[in-house]
């Protein structure tokens, strides 16, 4: 990638505590690197994600924000994919109210030891955002 | 709002600070309005920092705290407990990681990782302004404890935990107690059999009023949380009478007419619909194999205790905990690795079966055996296949089979194809034993294993040996013994209904190999044996009895403290539409009438703090504590920030 | 606790005699502390060039440097340029 | 109990205070027990705590040490004593034991100190630091490292003139020179034996050259080099305080060698040396790492998995025998090994060469035992003696054992089997009360 640190686009994350919050730390550990500007905030489950959260990221500045899900991992529920998938399915309807491309939100399961996948998901989001400033 | 928050920055000795100017980052935060010391240090888990970091919470009446260091999974305790000795509620304690997700991350972008650094601690310290002091929850803790497997580990351990005073309910879903070390006819560094060692332990568990055994008993579903577990055990029945009468069960065991592969024996011998595995088997009662049983009656007319009106059970427990030792499964070689399917071609189990089952001469499908071929790491260290690991028992167990085929048979030749032995530690005085026998060791590469092959009525083995200096060497063997490392279960269904996340190697993991070791991030939930990782019997017993003394220590008060995070309801905004209540998975949310109008409320004990009720709500009426609107957002908002 | 102002070592130094050995020891590092941080006032030096001024073996050196270092006496400066000594001087305040 | 009204009990003796006798101690005080924890060191934390990072989650050794020790230091259930040494164990009719406990001077009144070092910036005295394996000094008045526990000065009195610099610096007046020996008797129920290992000395095998060759060093020294507490600005050889560039380690010296009289294996060189290796890589990162063995143990969880990330970062592995080391003028050494790829007598340069020496058992902890006897088994380690069923069990009952004073292991395992150690000790306190109470 062409562009420097500073063009880069902004990414929150929102991971979870037991699940996919240590694979990042994995990633890390690793030393498998990523983009620097991937900002986290870890909460107990993915389904606990707020739309008003990720509405607030975006209309503070962030150019992309990913859910890191618990998947079938969830220590609270076998439900937690398809609560967390419908948080998203709205919060998506809300994103193109607002004339924001729902494709800037985006949520993939990421289990205790998915680092790579992680770190795989970071590099093509943040080149997804880049073509996306660029044209 | 938090006004006087001391913020900590944590070099750990260079693994941050070579990558993230540190005094950059203290700089960038210590003029933050409501900041009122900012320092940064070697070492901020040292004792002498810890004293520092309560000295001044105490003494600058701090009442918020910002450690900037390493994973919280790593920490977060450690500091929680320094700002309550400092006398701040821990709940006022925000702890940044600097290390696992920025330095080592970015170990390659020093300038990004230190404006990465930055902005996460003020973050932090915006996280910290809105949080609010929080009183644990105070709850029963049943002294109970339910250890899942009753291979030696999980017999260790319930053992163990019933002698500390404990309820045990040692549940096991085979029939039979003694896991995998029961198929074992002797053991390295022991004086004894597998069986007498599981005769020991079920001996021992046996006698002991406080051990419940279950056997054909499965967990299905997993409830509640630490100190209260409710656990649903699905018990399939054995068709036999507790009043059984020993001869008539070996007379209907004799005319079963059904005649399936003994996998107890790994298939190379049969076994009967009605069986048991071995004369000296705990529970001493046979079996019925339901998947086979044509249910012909033959057993019924000889024998009175068949009782095929038995049915399913489904029985509730509470317990305060789990200690989960559900083993392990030998590697089962793929169709023609390493020459598997050829007739003379076993692997080490099979082989040590047949060891058993020879006494003075070793007879394998008609034939004397007298050269052996054995091939290591097959399932283990594999270059292409999953399993990077080594299964670390292998090298041992096979050295030492071999020197037992010597004192057993006259004339035997062994051949060891290997990549290395790993005899580690004492085990090594094994090796020198078996080379002191003249057995015959080829080594090679990882990438440039062994080939086997089938030369009309002779096997053949090749090898690359690297001892030799490279040269093509072969071997023409009566039998191919096929060194097969350990698996994780393959039917792990139980680590599924607990939650317990697997590794790399796809082994139950620990929370931290060395500083948690028998934990989980389920907390209450506790590993042992195999389970976890390939282990030896004595390694197995160690953390048997490591997980016995950690599953003890979270249940002998009686009594447990709950962390707080838990939902509220905004009585003032909510209007009962009844959504939050559906996404609970716990039924802690119920509808009450509070000043003539329908609101939810929730039952505090019942609640995890998982959640799901937040996004649900359509009036917004749900907060968090730890993860409220104005916690979260304070961070997005300084995140965002460039 | 040793009482008010009276000082302890008084006491051993009369059952404890002090082996000649670590006060020649003392003696020989006084020496060689000067020796080190008065051809580091000079000029920053390596090990080995400190070993040629101070005709001392280069292990020696080495050795007393580093303790100078973390005692506070000496600082760290740039590598050669052969990527290979470190130069030493002297702390500003040492 | 007449006679002795004001002997201490306790419920366990824990004996050594690295990190098998520390986890010891607290999973005993986590379930009500009473712990005097001693060791004979001036700090608790053992070897591990001097350890730079640790394999093969390259954690710092000292992350997990020093909460570990700080809990241990903080807790109402462990009484710790450093410089400290137990003897003349007795084990009475009832099961329970009592102990000489021996307290060697520190001449600091460890309560009063508060680390400010104003001891050490006075004190003249520069003697090799014991700590830093001898790679720098230190002064006579010290603290032994920055992250000990306790975190106080000491008076290495063989090496002190006493000139009193020391004590006129103190500000809290905590230095004590008329402190003596303290001996008295303590009862205890249980005995957790936690002595760890020595390390292989190896001027045993004088055709490396160690202590001759200023630029053969031991394991342990390349540990406190790469280490945070450094003794070094970074890593130099010995000889001229060069960056080396060209390392390498000779694996299984002082192991798997009878003519040592060390024909067993000790477990954990393989792994610390590619753990070394791949610090090494990022410390010095034009330097070539190469690593002379005969067989890589790497059989624990994420081992073999460490092992080939060393092979993929570069490490060069070359399996073969090191039969002698010679020093060259410039101080660089010529390793003779028999390559065994090759199977030819061949000889390499390296500018510095780390010996990966084995662990030994500690001597004398059957002395420790006066009635009954403490076996050990053929190593010199302390012998197990139900190992599958029981692995911490001695020969005396009520004596468990934890960590390498049973065989040599690595981090994990000693945690395990203190885990395992404290668990039967705190069944056999319990059996014990219990009988108590009955009579």
């Amino acid at each position: 990638m062409s562009t420097t640190g500073k063009e880069l686009p902004k990414i929150l994350v929102f991971s979870t505590e037991k699940i996919s919050d240590p694979a990042i730390d994995m990633a890390g550990l690793l030393k498998l690197h990523y983009p620097p500007r991937v900002y986290t905030i870890p909460i107990p489950c993915s389904s606990a994600v707020k739309p008003r959260w990720i509405l607030k990221a975006f209309e503070q500045g962030f150019d992309g924000v990913f859910i890191a899900a618990d998947g079938t991992d969830c220590p609270y529920g076998e439900s937690c994919t398809e609560k967390t998938g419908e948080i998203i399915r709205r919060t998506q309807e809300m994103l193109k109210e607002k004339g924001i491309e729902p494709a800037k939100l985006r949520m993939a399961a990421i289990c205790s030891v998915c680092s790579e996948a992680f770190v795989k998901h970071m590099k093509t989001f943040t080149e997804y955002l880049v073509k996306q400033k660029t044209t | 709002m938090k006004s006087k928050i001391g913020v900590y920055i944590c070099h750990c000795g260079g693994n941050i600070s070579d990558y993230v100017d540190v005094n950059k980052v203290r700089e960038a935060v210590k003029d933050i309005d409501g900041v009122e010391i900012s320092l940064d240090t070697m070492f901020a888990c040292a004792d002498s920092s810890q004293t520092q970091i309560a000295n001044d919470i105490s003494e600058k009446k701090l009442d918020g705290l910002v450690v900037a260091s390493c994973s919280p999974k790593l920490h977060y305790p450690t500091f929680s407990a320094v700002a309550e000795r400092g006398g701040l509620n821990k709940y006022n304690y925000v702890h940044a990681n600097i290390r696992e997700q920025v330095s080592w991350a970015h170990s390659d972008d020093k300038a990004g990782a230190t404006e990465k650094a930055i902005k996460i601690v003020k973050a932090a310290i915006a996280r910290v302004k809105e949080s609010v002091s929080l009183e644990p929850i105070e709850i029963k803790a049943e002294k109970s404890i339910a250890v899942l497997g009753a291979g030696v580990a999980g017999m260790r351990a319930a053992k163990e935990l019933a002698d500390l005073g404990m309820q045990v309910y040692l549940i096991e879903r085979e029939h039979f107690v003694g896991g995998r070390i029961s198929q074992l006819d002797y053991l390295c560094g022991a004086d004894e059999t597998g069986k007498e060692l599981v005769t020991q332990l079920y001996e021992k568990i046996h006698e002991h009023p406080n051990v419940t055994l279950f056997t054909g008993a499965e967990v299905i579903k997993k409830g509640g949380s630490i100190g209260n577990f409710k656990i649903k055990v699905k018990i399939t029945p054995r068709y036999i009478n507790d009043t059984c009468n020993k001869e008539e069960l070996l007379k209907a065991i004799e005319v079963c007419p059904v005649e399936v592969e003994d996998d107890f024996n790994f298939n190379i011998t049969k076994r009967k619909a009605i069986y048991r595995n071995y004369d000296s088997e705990y529970p001493q009662k046979p079996t019925i194999d339901n998947k086979n049983c044509t249910r012909c009656g033959e057993c019924e007319k000889v024998c009175s205790s068949i009782d095929f009106s038995q049915k399913e059970e489904i029985l509730d427990l509470t317990v305060g905990s789990i200690l989960a030792a559900t083993g392990f499964d030998p590697y089962q070689p793929k169709e023609n690795e390493f020459g598997w399917g050829i007739e003379n071609v076993v692997t080490l189990p099979q082989f040590r079966r047949i060891i058993n089952m020879c006494d003075d001469k070793l007879v394998y499908q008609g034939k004397e055996i007298k050269n052996i071929a054995y091939i290591y790491c097959v399932g283990s260290r594999q270059v292409d296949g999953d399993n990077k690991y080594c299964s670390r028992y292998c090298c041992t167990a096979t050295l030492y089979t071999s020197i037992l085929t010597h004192k057993k048979y006259k004339g035997i030749k062994s051949f060891h194809f290997n990549r290395g032995i790993r005899t580690y530690g004492k085990q090594e005085v094994i090796y020198d034993e078996a080379s002191q026998l003249g057995d015959i060791f080829l080594q090679s590469y990882e990438y440039d294993p062994a080939t086997v092959e089938e030369n009309g009525d002779k096997t053949t083995v090749k090898i690359k040996d690297i001892l030799t200096g490279g040269q093509e060497l072969e071997v023409d063997a009566d039998l191919v013994v096929l060194v097969t490392g350990m698996e994780p279960r393959n039917d792990c269904s139980i680590g599924d209904v607990l939650k317990i996340p697997k590794g790399r190697d796809r082994f139950y993991n620990e929370i931290h190999m060395k500083l948690r070791p028998v934990e989980t991030v389920i907390d209450g939930v506790t590993i042992a044996g195999a389970c976890q990782g390939p282990k030896n019997i004595m390694e197995s017993m160690n953390s048997a009895l490591s997980a016995a003394a950690k599953s003890y220590s979270i249940v002998n008060k009686g009594e447990l403290a709950l962390e707080p995070i838990i939902a509220k309801v905004d009585k003032d905004t909510c209007i009962w539409c009844g959504k939050c209540a559906e996404a609970c998975p716990y039924d802690a949310i119920s509808m009450i009438k509070e000043n003539g109008k329908d609101i939810a409320e929730i039952n505090e004990s019942v609640c995890k703090g998982c959640g799901m009720c937040l996004p649900v709500c359509e009036s917004d009426s749900i907060d968090m504590d730890g993860f409220t609107n104005k916690e979260i957002e304070s961070m997005i908002n300084v995140l965002a920030m460039s | 606790m040793s009482e008010g102002n009276k000082k302890t070592v008084l006491i051993m130094k009369e059952k404890h005699q002090v082996p000649q050995d670590v006060k020649d020891e003392l003696k020989f590092f006084v020496k060689t502390k000067k020796a080190i941080l008065k051809a580091l006032k000079e000029k920053r030096m390596t090990v080995p060039e400190l070993s040629e001024e101070l005709n001392m073996p280069k292990d020696k050196v080495l050795y007393f440097t580093m303790s100078l270092l973390k005692y506070g006496f000496v600082a760290v400066d740039e590598i050669d340029d052969m990527d290979e000594y470190f130069y030493y001087k002297i702390k500003d305040n040492g | 109990m007449q006679e002795n009204q004001n002997i201490k009990e306790y419920d366990a003796l824990v004996i050594g205070a690295g990190i098998a006798g520390g986890e010891a101690a607290l999973n005993l005080a986590n379930v009500g027990n009473k712990v005097l924890l001693v060791d004979k060191e001036l700090t608790v934390g053992g070897k591990m705590i001097l350890l730079s990072k640790v394999f093969p989650t390259l954690d710092c050794a000292a992350c997990i040490t020093t909460p570990k020790v700080s809990e241990i230091a903080r807790h109402s259930g462990i009484t710790t004593l450093t410089s400290t040494e137990a003897s003349d164990i007795i084990q009475k009719d009832d099961g329970t034991f009592e102990a000489l406990i021996t307290t060697q001077p520190r001449y600091v009144v460890v309560e009063d100190c508060t680390g400010c070092q104003l001891c050490e910036e006075a004190c003249p005295v520069n003697v090799e630091d014991q700590y830093q394996y001898g790679l720098v000094g230190r002064k006579a008045a010290f603290i032994p490292f920055s992250i000990a526990s306790p975190r106080a000065a000491a008076i290495d009195i063989e090496n002190c003139t006493l000139c009193g610099a020391c004590e006129r610096a103190c500000p809290t007046h905590c230095i004590d020179f008329t402190q003596t020996v303290e001996k008295y008797t303590i009862k205890c129920k249980s005995v957790v034996v936690a002595t760890g290992f020595q390390l292989f000395d190896p001027t045993l095998i004088p055709r490396y050259g160690f202590g001759r060759f200023k630029n053969v060093i031991t394991s342990m020294q390349m540990e406190r080099q790469l280490a945070p507490t450094r003794p070094f600005n970074t890593v130099l050889r010995p000889s001229d305080g060069k960056m080396p560039d060209n390392i390498a380690y000779v694996l299984c010296t002082g192991s798997r060698d009878k003519t040592v009289g060390t024909p067993i294996c000790s477990q954990v060189c393989c792994m610390y040396s590619t753990k070394q290796a791949q610090l090494l890589m990022g410390a010095l990162p034009m330097a070539d790492i190469t690593l002379y063995y005969l067989h890589i143990r790497a059989f624990g969880k994420g081992f073999n998995e460490f092992y080939a990330q060393a092979q993929s970062m570069g490490v060069e592995y070359v399996k073969g025998k090191v039969a002698k080391i010679t020093e060259k003028e410039d101080g660089n050494l010529i390793l003779r090994y028999e390559d065994i790829n090759t199977g030819k007598v061949t000889e390499t340069e390296h500018d510095m060469v780390v010996l990966s020496v084995g662990i030994l058992p500690n001597e004398g902890i059957t002395k420790l035992f006066t009635n009954r006897k403490l076996e050990l088994d053929p190593f010199n380690y302390v012998s197990q003696s139900n190992p599958l069923e029981s692995p911490a069990m001695t020969t005396i009952e009520g004596v468990f054992v934890a960590g390498v004073a049973s065989a040599p292991m690595d981090i994990p395992d000693s945690i395990l089997s203190a885990g395992a150690a404290s668990s039967e000790s705190a069944n056999y306190i319990r059996h014990i009360s219990k009988k108590t109470l009955e009579v």
